[in-house]
């Protein structure tokens, strides 16, 4: 029995496959336990003195390095560099302080390092229980439709921040769907069609689609249909299609002495079928 | 040898979007010979024959683990079984909009959704996540709807006002808030400068107005 | 009697979008004895242990049928592609802090981290792995954050109670906590206090959601 080759590998190295990379500091807790660790220092006696001067270079480095220095680092080197101080003048502090720190100024600092020395351990084991649980597959959701019976919608667990997104896009959405308007009086289908006789007349024949290439909008599509159809009427213009759902072309051509009296003319009501005939000529 | 291979093919028909081929299958398992896979595949089915709730069928080519048809009822009904915790798109979309636009007509938040939305308002009402709260001035005197203590408690909110607006949401993922967004505390509960559709909420006395009726025409 | 409930129960949690909560089991199966569907799911998960290529687990407060996790390269080579995307170490520490912590504002898990945190709250929220679950009643009434159920559902966790406890996490780190510093004089509570842990998740389940904090209980 052989097995794929990566077998394995994704349970047995979890905690090298972590992706910690201490060059890459999170932040300024991540660089003061690098260097407690580097320095073999007992994080419950931090030689304050040695660790500020190493944690104050290395943000030299930084910077000579050109790194995004985050403020993070610089209110740590302050924090660092007050403890020292405090170290160093003991029980000035103590008296000026009352009984309201009597312990070793590094406390709150070695408690924080230790806390978050926690929760990095915690983000591990979190990480190894993603491993885990990543290989377990279950039911493909294109599965549950057919299972229901009826088309599946999945339910989410929603907070807030759902809400306010859900929101968000119902009001893009109303502002991107399109207004429907019709045929605007500000371009007549006359105007329209005088407009596509002019484009046609240097080029005798162009794609149907080309004609509404300048359109914007529902209502001016409507407007360049309707002139087509008119010019079809018109005798003005041929329009051919290849083959079913081929490409229509558009042929100009010239306008015979029999032709229909122009559409809108007063004396001559639009007919009924004006519509009909002409459909019948553009469709397949 | 099929005993070996029976638990790997189950896993793949299981997790398998669409029936699994028996050539699929074969090419998976290229290093074993296809009348071991095809036997260690005829040894599963026999065991699903004998099996509790779930069956191995042969279709559109291939095989699939499924439910068996006696108990379809049941499947039925916990696909009817809705949790309380959660809600589809179109269920959440139609409760956001009744947040910030309350009180609010049915066809109301379809005109904002640009889809019917009676089903769903049904099922948010039996939710008691909305409410009907009276009845909107204009012709047919259609329900207006808000939303209710349930919906605040659901979402740890004490009143509407908690409601959170767009900076604040911008500012807890981290990004720039158009200035014009950020401009001013607003005494208004409404997150939205939107011209479309702010005016009819942003002016609660004007909502049950027939004006505002009359402008969304 | 349990054996005329397996199948129905298999089918169930087969079917199930998420996974089953014992709950919503009874609730469908409310004419049995809950004693009797409890035994049921029991004997099921027996037959799952002995079973071949799938298995039955407790994962986000419910049952759910899936594959063995050691086929996964097996099933993988069925989608040619990786497994889902992992998160960043930025993104696996601060959910950390809020599962330890819940519910906490973002300022709080900042203050912890010793790091701005906003962008990766952004990531967790997109990812739903965290919700917003309220406001603190302070000066800016900030958001307060909780994980959520697909969070345990990623982690393959069952519930709350499910998280590391303290002693594993001290013997990841090689390393005691000294006694001075876990009962300390400090006003802030240590993260990993099963206390603290469930007061937490009590309190977070009570704002949100009734159903499950006394679920918990």
């Amino acid at each position: 029995m052989s097995e794929p080759q990566h077998h394995g590998s994704d349970f047995e190295s979890v905690l090298e496959e972590y992706p910690v990379k201490l060059e890459n500091f999170e932040g300024p807790l991540d660089l003061l336990l690098h260097l407690i660790r580097k320095h073999e220092v007992d994080i419950y006696d931090i030689p304050i003195a040695l660790i500020t001067h190493q944690y104050l270079d290395y943000l030299d480095v930084m910077k000579e390095l050109d790194l995004d220095l985050a403020g993070d680092f610089l209110v740590m080197a302050a924090t660092l560099i007050h403890i020292k101080a405090r170290m160093l003048v003991p029980r000035l502090e103590e008296e000026a302080e009352e009984s309201h720190d009597p312990e070793d100024p590094r406390e709150a600092l070695v408690r924080r390092l230790i806390e978050h020395q926690r929760y990095k351990a915690a983000a591990e084991l979190l990480h190894e229980r993603e491993t885990v649980r990543s290989a377990q597959w279950g039911l493909p959701e294109e599965r549950l439709g057919d299972l229901a019976g009826e088309p599946f919608e999945r339910e989410l667990e929603v907070d807030l921040f759902g809400l306010l997104q859900a929101f968000q896009s119902v009001l893009k959405r109303a502002r991107e769907r399109p207004t429907f308007r019709l045929p605007s009086a500000e371009v007549s289908i006359e105007t329209r069609t005088r407009e596509l006789l002019q484009r046609l007349e240097n080029i005798d024949a162009c794609g149907f689609e080309d004609l509404f290439d300048k359109d914007r909008g529902r209502g001016e599509l409507v407007t360049t249909f309707l002139a087509v159809l008119e010019m079809i009427r018109l005798n003005l213009i041929r329009v051919f299609q290849s083959a079913s759902f081929g490409p229509i072309r558009v042929y100009r051509c010239d306008r015979p002495d029999d032709a229909p009296p122009p559409f809108g003319d007063p004396a001559h009501e639009a007919p009924d079928d004006m519509v009909g005939a002409a459909g019948a000529e553009t469709d397949d | 040898m099929s005993d070996e291979l029976k638990p790997i093919i189950e896993a793949l028909i299981f997790a398998s979007p669409d029936p699994l081929a028996p050539k699929t299958l074969f090419r998976l398992l290229d290093s074993e010979p296809q009348e071991d896979v095809a036997q260690a595949v005829a040894a599963l089915r026999a065991d699903y024959e004998a099996h509790g709730g779930l069956q191995m069928v042969e279709v559109a080519g291939g095989y699939q683990i499924c439910t068996r048809p006696e108990l379809h009822e049941w499947v039925r009904k916990l696909f009817h079984e809705h949790s309380k915790q959660r809600l589809s798109v179109q269920a959440l979309e139609t409760l956001a909009v009744v947040a910030y636009k309350q009180p609010i007509t049915g066809a109301e938040i379809s005109e904002i959704r640009g889809v019917n939305t009676s089903g769903v308002i049904g099922t948010l009402l039996e939710r008691q996540l909305v409410k009907v709260v009276g009845r909107k001035q204009v012709v047919g005197r259609p329900f207006l709807y808000a939303t209710t203590r349930e919906f605040l408690n659901r979402f740890g909110l004490s009143d509407l006002e908690d409601l959170p607006k767009v900076e604040e949401m911008a500012e807890a993922l981290g990004m720039e808030v158009p200035s014009s967004l950020a401009a001013g505390p607003s005494t208004e509960p409404l997150p939205f400068d939107d011209d479309v559709l702010d005016d009819g909420a942003g002016d609660a006395g004007a909502v049950v107005d027939d004006d505002d009726a009359r402008r969304r025409r």
